[in-house]
């Protein structure tokens, strides 16, 4: 039954042993330092104008205390789940202001910055976390998938869409959002080697926030993982996913050189998950509270405002402003929930297909007369 | 008036070609369906006539040409996937269950999945393993998904054109060993609706239902219980999901007894769904219960063997006999 | 006599340390069953007391998961997968299917395959898409693969050391939502067997069938058709392939009447083939047709409407009134 | 229906484009040249014997004249299909001359080569070939797997089998092999990204024989397949896969890390599938007849040849032996064929599993019943 045995005796396996014939100089572009310093970095340059930067801010900000709120509302047993972006933000709102709006993004289930940016209602994300929709907002409208629950199936819809879009002659690019842990699945990999095939349009952006759930990068890969894009015959890039302007500035050159053929385009953004993986995920089992501190000294919002307070390009009116909003946002979203509909019983048949079967309308119309049944009080 | 004689391969040929040049949103992707015209030759010629950009020789991952037929549709495009073998489709399994299945669902129709996922599908061509299988039931229980099998030349030429025309994504079993059956084809006739049976042979002792390749053997069975003077109805279900049974109601209220035959494992095979549904509806109207002819509940056997797995003339008048006796 | 009061979650996290303790070549893969202990902590502190070389946190990939335990199994090691949820089983499934299902058939016996396949399967916990699906069907139509699903704790703690002991691949579904559910469990105790239904409350009007979570819908019904002077035989089928329908037979021999009860979409479930078999056995005791009770032929819904869903009792009973009313 | 459409008009996309940012000079290692010449390779060196010499050249003539009867067997309708290694000998042969007793090799179904050099019998590898059996022979008594059809699902099983190595202190390693094409499979990169996290003793052997049937490797790959591994963090290297000396001597390196607990390495053999795919297949649809022509110039045996002949080490009546001894085996595998067994009807139900189901039984008991019937003249 067994091949060859020779000893049973148990080792412990080396996991993640290193790999000296590599090299092991991993460039991580920046251009704000944790301290909120503006560096310049060669290959990335960044002209922005205080309105901007303003307006990067505001986004940040707003999409940290929708953040917050759901958080809340999960706890309250508004919402079934919650998919936390605590700390990633600027990733997020960098990659999404990156893109043009007839650009379209792929994300996973916590790309609720990007989709703030996409102009998507946060209760239409919200919807989906309520278990009110599988779905919840347009996503031809908004330029935004739908979110993708199922780690990596979206990268390959990325790559079909941009494949779409060069055979189309349009000058977009698709983005596709994944983990560190989603680079571990083979359709990632399949998606990596089309895109790279076809030469397609399409910016694999690795929010690589150190864990997929409680796993640690290090189980997935043993180098960083933006080198896996050379094996593959692309480019691939490190950008500090704290640093807002950073991963603005590499995402929009990666989406300019994939919407003029240079093809495809994998960055890593460097970032940590600041809170739990989800509301039913307990941190404590599997790392150090030491380790968030850590990061909590290289947070995404307080580097963006410390440039801005530091460099006289906001005030504290424009804080105090930001804040405001944010109460009203968190308001809104708070009456949004509760005031959110419950879908209708029979709703469930009617997408199944674009052209209804007889069989299923057949079950529907049992269903329907089931429950009107009872409200008839036959049971 | 246009009329051909096909065999099944080359009637799937011509309508995919008519596909694609009514619809230039049609593309066709696949392992080696290009330059070699796929490994049946069922997409001969197309490539050189239609380019590559639509017609996408793919690298070799079935669970990449599923995906990215995702995306091309959520681009507009109407991707045709040919799968090479029906033992090959698992690695897109994922895609197809949890994507393609749900993609219309999940967007509330925002998001249409006109994806056709051709597939050559069961036995008899003494192939090495993975190669004769017959997934279908894995297909039909998978909300989402329409399933079609054909069987005959006509119905693969008008089939193929309907199935991609049809804003949902669809299984198409494509009946290999059948592949190079022949008959006359109107080029120009009216199509049968593609999600209707077919009642192809009336009789009426016996309703004998069947589908894709095993339609020729029911028929055959029919031939020869004609001989010992039994009549057997022999309907084509031509789509197995959505199932269209009012004709085989309609048919077993009249014969009281039935008998489904498919290549696939008897075990949850389409014959089990079918056995429920006509006994629910004709409960008071069988003499016998429904019986099944399929494959045996093993992996498919090596071809030495595949005679003595799949269901043959014999096998059916067996269990048209037994259905008799009862 | 070791009896504890155990609910199914820690029965089999109890169930998986001994299997572990009794065989040296036992070991768990998964996603996070680590330090975690599993997203359901069912491999909670496993890890701590085996090491990492038998309770592995794997890269997050499926395939790779099965795809190794092959191997793992092919040096003599019992490998148990966990699959984190039900609706992340289909990107391991062309290993599971074409690999796990097949390698001693095509070996004939020279390669064993002891795998276990744990998922939690089943809705009813709020979740958002994937996390509520009942895949079973798709493996019970699988040649070569077992599939049980348990309802208790008692079940739970045995049948998950037997199945780690069977030389076969099982697919082992473990109901999430009842993960919380309690009983006395006698430790130390004979195990009933594992492919075996079993008969948990008499009656004698409609015979019921389930498994897994819907177990204890159906004793629910049964108790409240009592109150109604209706007497249900409720079965627990606590294996799904092979199936163990003696007693079912036997059952509705006796009550002529029989409804099949699952979460998964009623057409191609287990229901279908229940129906197919107890018809073709006890065709002349049946004064009704087998009726089937499941989910609707629909994704499974966002969790505002699983409740509508799901069979619950009184769609149950609903079902005992119409089989009744033949 | 439509995200964000602007023209339809088609434009082919450009398949394999340069990749110009990464390093396009590929070494390939080779300790003979195609005219025979014995070259060093600094990092690759060969201690080797008259006698291993004479015999790696026997293993090679005696594959091919194996592949050869085959070929025509098939024709001659003996066999179903038959997928030739022609052209692949010396890769195929050094590969399995690398390995040790205890290692164990995991094929695609192309791998008469390896089988021949692990002692399987061909008439055991004919019996799948021919429909006789889905397997064919002891993969545990001779450390070489089953025959796996599905492209690269045999990488996982290596994998996986390596990490039994590793528990059980085995100082043994897993050898897979996989061509071109299955690089693309998402399996086959999991398998990679497996080894590297945990650090298994396996070794990825890709031939690289051009095509995956129709399709040229461009399709799968537009960087060359050896500079995959790096992107995963383990070494990759190319060899000349028709120098069967080279082969050797880096599938040896290659294992020997492996088991001193370096993990895995993967090796791409460049090399050319001389024949059709299989014998099902046309080549003529879809390649130029002057490619071939070239390959031919490297045929690896006509090489070894010409490197035994030039230096002394073989003499006419060393390949007038070896000559004689591949038309025995011609004519027994050619007799065998012919007298092989069909395998028993009942034989089907026999392994589906190691515990026979109650259900199974009584279809098999009903199965023999059956014929039973036939044979007494009931039906
Ligand atoms: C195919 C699949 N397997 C397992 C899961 C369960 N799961 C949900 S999130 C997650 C971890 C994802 O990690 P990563 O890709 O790093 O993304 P992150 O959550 O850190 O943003 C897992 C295992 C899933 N959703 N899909
Ligand atoms: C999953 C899967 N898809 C498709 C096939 C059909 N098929 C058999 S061989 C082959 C090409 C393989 O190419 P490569 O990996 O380069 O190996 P080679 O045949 O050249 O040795 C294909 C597509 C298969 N066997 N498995
Ligand atoms: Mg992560
Ligand atoms: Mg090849």
């Amino acid at each position: 039954m067994t091949a060859k045995t020779s000893t049973t005796e148990m080792v412990d396996p080396v996991p993640g042993a290193a790999a000296p014939h590599l090299p092991q100089r991993t460039e991580l572009v920046q251009l704000l330092t944790p301290e909120g310093d503006r560096v310049e970095h060669p290959d990335y340059s960044l002209d922005i104008s205080g309105d901007e930067l303003r307006s990067l801010y505001r986004d940040l900000a707003l999409v940290r205390r929708w953040d917050l709120e759901a958080t809340a509302l999960q706890r309250q047993g508004e919402l079934g789940i919650w998919a936390s972006l605590l700390g990633q933000e600027a990733a997020q709102i960098g990659a999404g202001r990156a893109m043009a709006e007839s650009d379209m993004a792929f994300p996973t289930y916590r790309e609720h910055g990007v989709a703030w940016t996409r102009g998507v209602d946060p209760l239409h994300v919200i919807s989906l976390f309520r278990g009110v929709d599988n779905g919840g907002w347009d996503p031809v409208a908004t330029g935004f998938n739908l979110y993708t629950v199922v780690i990596g199936a979206q990268t390959l819809h990325a790559t079909g869409y941009a494949m779409g879009l060069q055979r189309d002659g349009a000058e977009s690019a698709a983005l596709a959002f994944l983990g560190d842990g989603a680079t571990s699945q083979g359709e990632v990999n399949e998606a990596m080697i089309w895109a790279a095939s076809f030469s397609a349009p399409v910016v694999f952006f690795c929010q690589n926030n150190q864990y997929a759930i409680s796993v640690p990068l290090e189980r997935q890969s043993r180098v960083p993982l933006y080198q896996r894009a050379a094996g593959f015959g692309f480019p691939g890039v490190r950008v500090d996913g704290n640093d807002v302007l950073a991963v603005l500035a590499v995402t929009k050159a990666a989406l300019a050189a994939a919407r003029e053929g240079q093809g495809p385009t994998f960055i890593e953004a460097f970032t940590y998950r600041m809170g739990a993986h989800t509301t039913s995920d307990d941190p404590t089992r599997y790392r150090l509270a030491s380790e968030l501190e850590e990061w909590k000294l290289r947070d995404p919002i307080a580097r963006l405002k410390a440039h801005l307070s530091r460099g006289g390009v906001a005030d504290t009116a424009f804080f105090t402003g930001i804040e405001a909003e944010a109460d009203e946002l968190a308001a809104r979203i708070r009456s949004g929930t509760l005031e959110m509909p419950d879908p209708a019983p029979a709703a469930m048949f009617d997408f199944v297909y674009a052209e209804q079967t007889p069989q299923l309308a057949q079950q529907r119309a049992d269903f329907v007369q089931y429950h009107a049944s009872f409200e008839e009080g036959e049971h | 008036m246009a009329t051909e004689t096909l065999t099944i391969g080359k009637a799937l040929n011509l309508g995919l070609r008519k596909a694609m040049e009514d619809d230039a949103k049609v593309l066709l992707m696949g392992e080696d369906i290009g330059k070699l015209g796929g490994v049946f030759r069922i997409t001969d010629g197309l490539q050189k006539d239609f380019g590559e950009a639509r017609v996408v020789d793919t690298p070799l991952a079935e669970a990449g040409i599923l995906g990215t037929a995702v995306g091309l549709a959520m681009r507009g495009y109407r991707p045709v996937c040919e799968i090479q073998f029906d033992g090959f489709v698992f690695p897109a399994y994922n895609q197809i269950v949890t994507q393609v299945a749900k993609m219309h669902a999940r967007s509330r129709g925002k998001l249409p999945m006109p994806v056709v996922i051709r597939i050559p599908f069961g036995g008899g061509i003494g192939a090495v393993e993975h190669h004769s299988e017959s997934p279908e039931a894995y297909f039909a229980h998978t909300a989402g998904l329409k399933v079609v099998a054909v069987s005959n030349p006509v119905d693969a030429y008008w089939g193929i054109q309907q199935a991609i025309a049809c804003p949902d994504p669809i299984v198409f079993l494509e009946p290999k060993r059948r592949y190079w059956e022949k008959a006359e084809v109107d080029l120009d006739a009216t199509a049968d609706p593609l999600f209707a049976s077919r009642v192809v042979r009336g009789g009426d002792d016996v309703t004998v239902l069947a589908y894709g390749p095993m339609v020729k053997t029911a028929l055959q069975a029919a031939e020869a219980a004609a001989e010992e003077g039994r009549s057997l109805e022999v309907v084509d279900l031509r789509t197995v999901s959505p199932l269209d049974l009012e004709p085989v109601f309609e048919s077993v209220r009249r014969t009281g007894r039935c008998v489904v035959v498919h290549e696939a494992p008897v075990t949850l095979g389409l014959g089990a769904e079918i056995a429920a549904r006509v006994t629910e509806t004709c409960f008071h109207s069988l003499e016998a219960p429904v019986l099944r002819v399929g494959g045996y509940d093993t992996p498919y056997p090596p071809s030495k063997l595949e005679e003595e797995y799949l269901p043959d003339l014999d096998r059916v008048l067996d269990a048209v006999d037994r259905s008799m006796g009862f």
